[in-house]
């Protein structure tokens, strides 16, 4: 296992591996996005209260837990980084950053839309919303910071641990739901156990969540790739890669 | 740990074993070795921009290295960091003063960092560095020259072994010159370790001053 | 180790700050006086109802807070990173924690301590009742206080970076906002007379937090900032 | 004089400082987030009612708006004085209180302009009603003018003091109060449908005048700072 | 002003009568006087802390003296300001450089504020200085000596009369500043004048080249 680990923290390695299993996330993230969206628009009943507009949820939910679950991700990645002072895992948390971030504005956006008719008003000042915005700002700052240095070193090293101290935010937003009396929405699916709505809405929504997931691996696959590009750029083995293919 | 410690005994005193570094695009230390042992004054000389700064950076672990090892008594420098530094005293090539507090105050914060220090021993070393006047004045009034001698007197007053000098001599008079080399001999008879980086060769024929040429 | 005790260090960088301090003497009370001039500007852009200002004067108060701390944050640790100073602290061989540690204690106690001691001068103005005053000085000076040591640990990420003071504030803001709620909510409820404990231990608990973790992230991060 | 026409002088100055912000593309987006982050500071300090907060809507933008702009002038001219720059401008032998408009002219360009494109955004999260999107915008734009104009000056001033920061926000934030009050003012008066043209004239005039002396006192003043 | 103008002839182009110059408590400079006409270079020399750099600062109308006057060309310095800066052109002990640019960038936007330029015109002097491979490279990147070369490009280019230069080799390796004497023997050729601060004399024993000793 961990002999396997520190051969994948091979930039060699690592690319080609990124390289041969890009495809298979990328379509089947596809597959299941599409069967769960049929799933979700066609087949799932109208919600007894919320009527159609609830099937925005299918977007929503999914997204919104990505965006904190890639955050996650990116501070183990960075962690990673810093202790075991492994470039590769520098690059897969700098991948991370814009994936995440763009979860969190799809979050943010079909929550807006969604409390429309829902509470009657597109932005509250409500624990859970504000937490997911300040989820989107610890993003766009660690990318303004990775911005701002121009050696590549420093900036992995100085948006680590700015990843890793931004970890206090994750469970805030996870759980501002319990903490505070909320206008939003209190965890059904990610309550494990028994999830509190039926299955018939229920499973699209779990497919759709492990659609996000294989495609935010793909995408992550696709930005290591460019990132160990970018950093190798004067390595030997580059130049011979790039030959032969 | 304990075994090397014996072992220590035999090995030289600094150890930089084929340092290479990276600055951007270029390839700019390929694989430099030194060693430095008691006495001993090394002077890296090479054209403007040939990477002394940098290699002294990195000697002082201020810069890491792309590869290569720099060993202080038979331990990796990352192993024993803060002991190497209590040892060390590094003069760049900005002198480290606050422009609001006076040249004396300066100097007793920053070596009091290192070691209890009276007011007397400062004011002796101002005297010694021919800046005794300026003791009391803020350092942003003082001249370059009379800022790098303020600096050269830290170096002075941290009794650090190992010394690591960035071009000392900048905005140095001749008088100052001279000085600084009494300096760096009494260091050297006392069994200190120096490395600087030189335009203008000092203490030059004596026992124990070698140069490094960097290309 | 050879050199001088922790403690004797500590005592050492916070005498340095404060006498550089009493030096620009005029600059302790800037802040303070941002502080006022923020919480006055206020009552002007909003309409000067004084129910209405009371109903957000806890709210100002601390936003006010918050800002006058944070331009303060500027000049935390640039100065001595600029002119080598910061280099020679981390050559030392003393823990740097340690060192960065008394240097934003200093740092409150001469941006924070003082706003604390100001707020319920501004309160009244807003017209908040005296009654709130404890209150109201309590969450300043546990929010003030990890509004410090978070913004250490952001001064000493974004010190080495051009025009670093926007970049801080972005760093740090969006992470003082838990502070900044429960502060201004504990206010809240003691002006209605009501129990503050629960937010009181909250803000005692992240202050807590950050005290114990931030001068680590900090030394990292100066660590980082000062090699180039 | 035998240099380069002064056209071509401003041209040079505003295409220098556009590049040094392109080399940093990210620090000229920061103001902004500053300003979301503030106008969202707000409401959360502040009970979260969608009617309360459309009262004090005007204000907190335009405070938000004035704190932004403000940090943003903290970068305008110390980079140039510390590093030597400033000198050499002064030592050109050209007119250097063109030289500086110039300076000013794309500061506002990097920071008070996208603010004011922002603000639509900002005031709609705070619940402003759509018909006040134009005067907002129109107000904004005079009044981080003026802001920038009158920063200026006050950087000039103070750049060459340490801790200029919170010595600058003190100049220039009480000067900056009419401003202030006449844009909110004119804001609040555009959601309530009444005319507005009284305040926008106001602040026009307001910012006619800075324009027409600020580069000459900003010049002096910065003579001052130079020489030592 | 007319009048003045004709006489102008006679008069030396830089005439400095008895400058008295206090800092803080120092009466530092007291009567300084000296003459410089076309052609000729005057090194400024002096311990540390002497008043070198604030002499340069004071005829470069960068420090107000107590007493005495600088006369340009027949004119008091503070008459003509503005067309006495255009002839001037000033090195300090710092470089005036931003990081953030790369060195052509600097070159070209601080020389274009006193004259239109070529990119190749910069390439040029670059190349002339050897550090054509640091062109492109952000300032901060350089070297101490690499920084030097590039304000040392900064006067060339500005095509200035008046050469005002605090220190100009500093941080400068041996063929550097062989490179700069050459610079400065050509400026002189052609007409140039030279005020320098030194520690060590440049251009010795050549026709025009005189030193000014501050005690
Ligand atoms: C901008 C507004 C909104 C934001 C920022 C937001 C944010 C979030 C977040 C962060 C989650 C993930 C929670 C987790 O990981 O367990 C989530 C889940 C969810 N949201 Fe929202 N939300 C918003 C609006 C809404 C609205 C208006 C509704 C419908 C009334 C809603 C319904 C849900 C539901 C049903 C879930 C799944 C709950 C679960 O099982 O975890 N959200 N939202
Ligand atoms: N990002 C970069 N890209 C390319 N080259 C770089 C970069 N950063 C630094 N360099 C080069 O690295 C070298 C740094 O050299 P260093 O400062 O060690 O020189 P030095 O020997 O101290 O010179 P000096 O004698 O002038 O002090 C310079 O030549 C510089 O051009
Ligand atoms: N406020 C002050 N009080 C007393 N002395 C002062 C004050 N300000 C400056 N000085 C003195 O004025 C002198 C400034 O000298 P200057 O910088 O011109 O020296 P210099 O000849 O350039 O020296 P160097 O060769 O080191 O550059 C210094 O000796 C300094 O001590
Ligand atoms: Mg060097
Ligand atoms: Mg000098």
């Amino acid at each position: 296992m961990w002999l396997w680990f520190h051969k994948l923290s091979s930039p060699p390695y690592a690319y080609q591996v990124a390289a041969r299993l890009r495809p298979w996330f990328s379509w089947s993230a596809l597959a299941l996005m599409l069967f769960a969206a049929y799933g979700g628009l066609v087949l799932a009943p109208p919600d007894y209260q919320q009527k159609d507009a609830f099937r925005i949820i299918y977007v929503h939910a999914p997204a919104a837990i990505m965006s904190l679950q890639v955050y996650v991700v990116m501070a183990i990645a960075a962690a990673i980084g810093v202790i075991w002072r492994i470039k590769l895992a520098h690059a897969v948390a700098a991948a991370c950053a814009p994936v995440g971030a763009g979860f969190t504005v799809v979050a943010l956006a079909t929550g807006s839309i969604y409390g429309r008719p829902m509470w009657g008003t597109w932005w509250e000042w409500d624990p859970r919303i504000t937490s997911e915005l300040i989820q989107l700002f610890l993003y766009l700052g660690y990318m303004a910071l990775r911005a701002s240095f121009d050696d590549t070193q420093r900036a992995d090293r100085a948006s680590a641990i700015l990843a890793i101290v931004g970890v206090v935010n994750v469970p805030i937003v996870k759980y501002s739901v319990v903490w505070w009396n909320s206008l939003h929405q209190a965890p059904t699916i990610s309550k494990l156990g028994k999830p509190s709505i039926e299955l018939s809405m229920a499973w699209p929504l779990y497919t759709m969540l492990l659609g996000f997931m294989l495609y935010f691996a793909a995408v992550l696959c696709d930005r290591v790739r460019s990132e160990i590009l970018r950093r190798e750029r004067n390595a030997s083995w580059l130049t011979e890669t790039v030959k032969t293919s | 740990m304990h075994a090397r410690a014996e072992t220590a005994a035999a090995e030289p005193q600094l150890d930089v074993r084929a340092v290479h570094l990276w600055r951007g695009e270029r390839h700019l230390l390929r694989g430099t070795s030194f060693v430095l042992e008691r006495g001993e004054l090394l002077q890296v000389v090479g054209p403007n921009g040939v990477g002394k700064t940098s290699l002294l950076r990195c000697v002082a672990g201020l810069l890491p290295m792309e590869s290569g090892e720099i060993v202080w008594r038979g331990r990796q420098l990352r192993e024993c960091r803060d002991d190497y530094h209590q040892q060390l005293a590094y003069l760049a090539h900005i002198n480290a003063l606050k422009a609001d507090l006076t040249a004396l105050e300066n100097l007793q914060y920053s070596v009091a960092l290192r070691r209890p220090v009276m007011s007397q021993e400062l004011r002796a070393t101002f005297a010694r560095l021919q800046i005794a006047q300026c003791a009391d004045l803020p350092a942003r009034a003082l001249s370059a020259g009379q800022k790098r001698r303020v600096a050269i007197g830290r170096i002075l007053l941290t009794r650090a072994e190992l010394w690591i000098l960035d071009e000392p001599i900048t905005n140095l008079d001749s008088a100052g010159i001279a000085l600084f080399e009494e300096c760096m001999a009494e260091h050297l008879r006392t069994g200190g370790m120096i490395l600087t980086a030189a335009h203008q060769l000092l203490l030059q024929g004596q026992p124990g001053v070698r140069t490094l040429e960097l290309h | 180790m050879q050199a001088s005790g922790l403690s004797t260090l500590v005592r050492l960088v916070i005498a340095r700050d404060l006498r550089l301090a009493v030096r620009h003497w005029d600059h302790v009370v800037q802040p303070l006086i941002f502080f006022a001039i923020i919480t006055t500007l206020f009552p002007l852009a909003i309409s000067p109802a004084l129910d209405e200002l009371r109903r957000i004067a806890p709210g100002v108060v601390w936003v006010a807070a918050m800002l006058a701390s944070l331009l303060a944050l500027e000049s935390l640790f640039r100065p001595d990173v600029e002119d080598g100073t910061m280099e020679q602290w981390v050559l030392s061989g003393q823990p740097l924690s340690l060192l960065l540690l008394a240097k934003v204690v200093t740092h409150w106690l001469l941006t924070g301590l003082p706003l604390v001691l100001m707020s319920p001068l501004v309160g009244t103005a807003l017209g908040m009742p005296q009654s709130a005053w404890p209150v109201l000085m309590a969450t300043l000076a546990l929010g003030t206080g990890s509004l410090s040591m978070l913004g250490g640990v952001g001064a000493a990420l974004t010190v080495s970076v051009r025009r670093g003071s926007v970049l801080l504030a972005l760093l740090v803001l969006p992470l003082e906002m838990p502070v900044l709620i429960f502060g201004a909510r504990a206010v809240d409820l003691a002006m209605h007379g009501e129990a503050v404990t629960g937010p009181l231990n909250l803000l005692a608990a992240v202050l807590l937090l950050f005290v114990s973790l931030g001068p680590f992230a900090m030394a990292a991060a100066m660590r980082v900032s000062v090699e180039s």
